[in-house]
């Protein structure tokens, strides 16, 4: 990644807010209007379906037309290789497999085909595609509708995996997507396609693999990504009222990760808290663990922790749906234990 | 194409009828408690397609599998799933089905065969085969039924089961409640055939395009399907013709809809043509009808109360069930 | 089901046995290399399944795409995967179509139009479908094959990918080898309907039944298919019925199968029936025709030479290719 | 697991070896003749289709008709979906997905449904399915045909995990994992299927969950399963010559693997090592990392370190995939530097 062409600019904090999905939608059509090889395809995407069940690509079959802007049947095999097949040919697709859950169906398509043509073929071929995907707790959608599914794609040699938590990261993750020439997943989370955030000039770039200080602190580094960067944020007025100061990172892209940046964080606060809704075991949190407990031996002031869902599929029921995700009360409650040494 | 020679006795009819009431008397329930906010979930009204699990549940036993979708309530309803522990469960109680942790999507009931409800598009079909494989093993005779939509049947995993099912001459009902509508989009412009019925041919499979909006023909199609798989003849590919009134999820209006073309399709629902037909008959009384509606509204009132005076499930419940005990 | 009309002249039926000709010579050569210890790779013969990719290849430029599966190397050659990169890939080679990194399995040769080749079941279809896509948004004419088993016409893949082409009207052509075995197991027993071609039926498309051992007739389903993609008038599902000689996988001796039927089956071998037939017609003297063969055989000469006279990839080749680098 | 039910029985040294091919028939055929709902289904599995790819499965359907053990069209999502459907129904299937990276195609059915149903049905059902699949590098099959993916599952909640790396495990796991009222993921290494090993006592369980201290040692742990347990016992020599003592623990169990066992091997080393054929990053090492760093911080003489596969897909030509996998070679000199402090 050429630091030239995907130079990170500050999102433009005078502007009026904008929500994700807005921020999602502009990076679409901003991408489309710079460049007629890009095309989006999914179930209910081009405008006669609505624009997508959410709206994230409303607008962009009118603008853009039919063709490149195509619904598709429920057939997320078809759509993942349609998109490979077209990329191979020199296209720039953007598909959308609507729920994390459902990229179970197309897993061969994804980790067998997207991720390892260019290896195969020694070379010869890539698969520059983004595969754009929602889920999160919070809506009442159960056990099937709302998994974190990204370690799997990590532990994938050959495609990327990003996660925005906020519409400036959501506009230049898209874009830097999109430029890039191999397959990457989008997450997207529903429950905070809604919210507004800061806005942000048009047309930059969020660097993939580059994670983000959001708030600077002396005493312990949180990591998180996505929605649960909220909940972080929220737990700082609790760490403030128990004399802890976090600093808090939002890693953005899950692979490759940042090693370098939580590494300086953690080598100066000498205790770091890995927060995620995805369940804990085998998670993200585990690989950053790993790397971190190697890399700063002995430098460490406590063991690593991880904050996320318990080992269980999503819930129903309203009070244990809200009691499986993480809240910034627990992750309060584990940086401050982990600062007080009582791990 | 089949067609069929079987027609329901006046008896059955109003059986039939009873459990449309039912039926509908349930979705207009729900709509109206999330409507007023008692209750926050989604859901996926089926208000008009009541016909068909009416039609198909008084061919089937209480040991008969049934394998449906988030859309499937009314399948679940007819084939004798409890109101009480139906709103228990989609209220999030712990007296609910599945002790609240399933909800609408993942409604389960095996005491009625009511086995499997899926989230995702295509899902019940496998599954449906593995219930009809074990009938075949055990010889005991039940049918399983998966029920799914139109735009299933794009989905690999119908090709895989539809497949399946016919090269071992499975004791299943493929039912393919056909509402022309995936969730946005429009039958034609994601299947290129003209009737779904017709991919049955291509599995050597019986395909039956019924209207599924006429209790008479709907019966005859379910009837013909049963009697097959219990003959261990083999599956069947039902395609019941029909129209969902409210939009893909509740909160959804249509937009992407034709309005005379809905307009059309909401005129023709069926439940008061089945009504008046059986009065009009003389199959049963206007007294009668209306009563099974005054005892669908009473049961509903019991089960609401029942469901929103139930307790949620405790803080335990959120890590259990996960795996069992070994023997 | 439609016919053709489509007869190759005399001149395109003589290279069309010489491209069989080079198929044949390289799939015993392969198995020779193998079986003497000189190569070790899983390896899947094509040996009397020749006569498909030269008929259809001949009705191909460079520029149509090919999507293709481990059992491919005859559809490889015939579209123009140079033999020399191939055997150096089938070595592990660093002058491998890809570096050795891809093997018999993934040989990919874009200059050729060979995009990819999968060791997946059904997996070729599901990319072709995007290759057509790239085709028609761009105009240029191109038409994507994808070459696939009788086996893989039970995936959902397939039913996935013939229903998007279909109703998209991609310039997609379904190539089904037909030949009769999916690994050890008879058709029969995995496939409930007569001919795969009549699947096509439940997509709207069009469905040709070949013999795929007759160079003339499998010419004209290949013509026609070929004419249909680059009109705009959508896909094709070719079903051609041929066999296989050597068991499913090298190694692999088929005794899974009825000794008489595959004798039957050798005996049929379409190489010398082809190879008679065009001496007969006066389309080929004997001596052109062994010219070809010899010409094979000094093709593969070089080729093998080539290949074990090139380098293995150095171990810094391991990890690279994982990740491009942003433009 | 009660412990009467499947307590451990050692292995019988005195008899003939066998293969873990004839282990897992056996097993299967023990299972079969004791229990009539124990029924099989997967590609190739009867005999007239030569009872499986490998053999695994022969004689089976001659022995017990071919109703209960039945050979399907190439369909994992019904294969599996049939497992768990005449699981509800009372049977318990033993499905077979040829290759691990075949389960690509079926992973709906096993994550979605297999995993969650026990859960989203409040417990009113459950899925006593084993998935037997077969995977490893060895066989120059390249980068479809060798993966990985027990990490994958490990993140899954509902479903447990186990690989045998020898024949009394492979029998004794099969029958714990037949006896096992949940899913159970069952991964075989093609490679040394026909490697023969101890035999052991017809009926033996090796209960799930349950780790096993092969070798014993006091200066760092070793921490492998399936076909690196070779690997790693191949590296004793080295290991000796250097002067290191090491502790080698097989966990046969992914997913729930046996905390306790490690956890007190590695507070008696202080060290830890662990070794798979996955890639590193985001792989199971990750998992145990994560939880030994934090049950044990402090108390490390060393950071716990990992070897696994490099970040790329399975190469094809032989010296790239040998160079792949870890090498005893490999696993010395990781040892030996944790050991002697140069990490
Ligand atoms: C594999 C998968 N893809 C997408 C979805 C999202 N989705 C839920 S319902 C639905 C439409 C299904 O339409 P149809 O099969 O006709 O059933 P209907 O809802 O009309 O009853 C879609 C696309 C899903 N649940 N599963
Ligand atoms: C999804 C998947 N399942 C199983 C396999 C293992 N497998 C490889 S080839 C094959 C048989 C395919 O038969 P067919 O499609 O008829 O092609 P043929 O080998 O006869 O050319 C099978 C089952 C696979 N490669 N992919
Ligand atoms: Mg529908
Ligand atoms: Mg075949």
């Amino acid at each position: 990644m050429s630091d030239a062409m995907v130079a990170e600019k500050p999102a433009e904090k005078t502007a009026k807010p904008v929500t994700i999905l807005q921020a999602l939608n502009q990076a679409l059509a901003d991408a489309m209007a710079e460049d007629d090889k890009i095309v989006v395809l999914g179930e209910d995407v081009a405008d006669p379906e609505e624009g997508g069940v959410t709206g994230v690509t409303k607008g962009l079959s009118t603008r853009f037309g039919e063709t490149r802007v195509r619904s598709t049947p429920i057939s997320e095999q078809a759509i993942i290789g349609c998109a490979i097949g077209a990329s191979l040919a020199g296209y720039k697709p953007v598909a959308e497999i609507m729920l994390m859950n459902f990229t179970t169906v197309a897993m061969d398509m994804i980790v067998n085909h997207a991720a390892k043509l260019r290896y195969m073929s020694g070379g010869q071929t890539n698969v520059p595609i983004v595969i754009r995907t929602m889920t999160g707790a919070g809506f009442s959608t159960g056990g099937q509708h709302a998994d974190f599914l990204e370690a799997w794609f990590a532990h994938t040699a050959g495609i990327k995996v990003v996660i925005p938590s906020n519409s400036a990261d959501a506009y230049g993750l898209m874009r830097s997507a999109i430029d890039d020439p191999d397959p990457v997943l989008f997450v997207e989370n529903m429950p905070n396609y809604w919210t507004p955030y800061p806005a942000f000039d048009a047309g930059h770039r969020v660097p993939i693999g580059k994670a983000n200080v959001v708030v600077g602190g002396s005493d312990i580094t949180i990591v998180s990504y996505a929605r649960m960067m909220n909940e972080c944020q929220m737990a700082l007025a609790a760490l403030g009222e128990a004399g802890v100061s976090a600093e808090i990172i939002d890693l953005r892209t899950i692979a490759p990760w940042d090693q370098e940046t939580v590494l300086a964080s953690v080598a100066k606060t000498g205790r770091l808290l890995v927060v995620h809704e995805a369940v804990v075991p085998f998670g993200v949190g585990a690989e950053i663990a790993a790397v971190v407990q190697e890399k700063l031996f002995g430098k460490l002031k406590a063991p690593v922790a991880r904050v996320g869902a318990p080992f269980n599929p999503v819930p129903f029921s309203k009070p244990l749906e809200t009691a499986h995700v993480p809240s910034a009360a627990k992750i309060a409650d584990a940086a401050i234990a982990l600062v007080q040494g009582n791990h | 194409m089949l067609t069929n020679s079987h027609t329901p006795d006046a008896a059955t009819q109003v059986e039939m009828f009873r459990r449309m009431a039912l039926l509908k008397a349930n979705d207009e329930r729900s709509r109206k408690v999330i409507s007023t906010g008692r209750l926050i979930m989604p859901y996926y009204s089926y208000r008009g397609q009541e016909v068909i699990p009416a039609a198909l549940s008084v061919n089937l036993t209480d040991d008969d599998y049934l394998v449906t979708i988030y859309r499937g309530i009314h399948d679940m309803i007819a084939k004798g799933l409890p109101l009480k522990q139906l709103w228990a469960e989609i209220a999030g109680r712990i007296d609910g089905t599945c002790k609240g942790k399933g909800g609408p999507m993942h409604l389960t009931y095996p005491k009625k065969g009511i086995m499997v409800t899926t989230g995702v598009v295509g899902s019940s079909m496998p599954i449906a085969n593995g219930l009809g494989w074990a009938s075949q093993l055990s010889g005991d005779g039940r049918v399983a039924v998966a029920t799914f939509g139109d735009g299933a049947s794009n989905i690999g995993a119908f090709h895989e089961s539809l497949n399946l099912a016919s090269v071992w001459k499975l004791p299943v009902i493929f039912l393919c409640q056909n509402n022309r509508w995936g969730e946005h989009s429009a039958y034609a412009k994601t299947t290129p055939v003209a009737r779904i019925a017709d991919r049955a041919a291509a599995y050597g499979m019986a395909g039956i395009h019924v209207d599924g909006n006429d209790p008479i023909a709907m019966y005859g199609a379910a009837r013909e399907a049963v009697e097959r798989a219990r003959a261990g003849e083999g599956p069947t590919l039902i395609e019941a013709m029909t129209f969902r009134h409210y939009g893909h999820v509740f909160g959804d209006a249509d937009a992407y809809m034709d309005k005379a073309y809905k307009a059309e399709w909401v005129a023709k629902d069926p439940y008061p043509i089945f009504r008046a037909q059986l009065i009009a008959d003389g199959a049963a009384t206007e007294d009668q009808l209306a009563g099974f509606e005054r005892d669908a509204e009473a049961q509903l009132d019991e089960a609401v109360d029942y469901a929103l005076g139930s307790a949620f499930p405790g803080l335990e419940q959120l890590s259990s069930d996960v795996y069992g005990e070994a023997a």
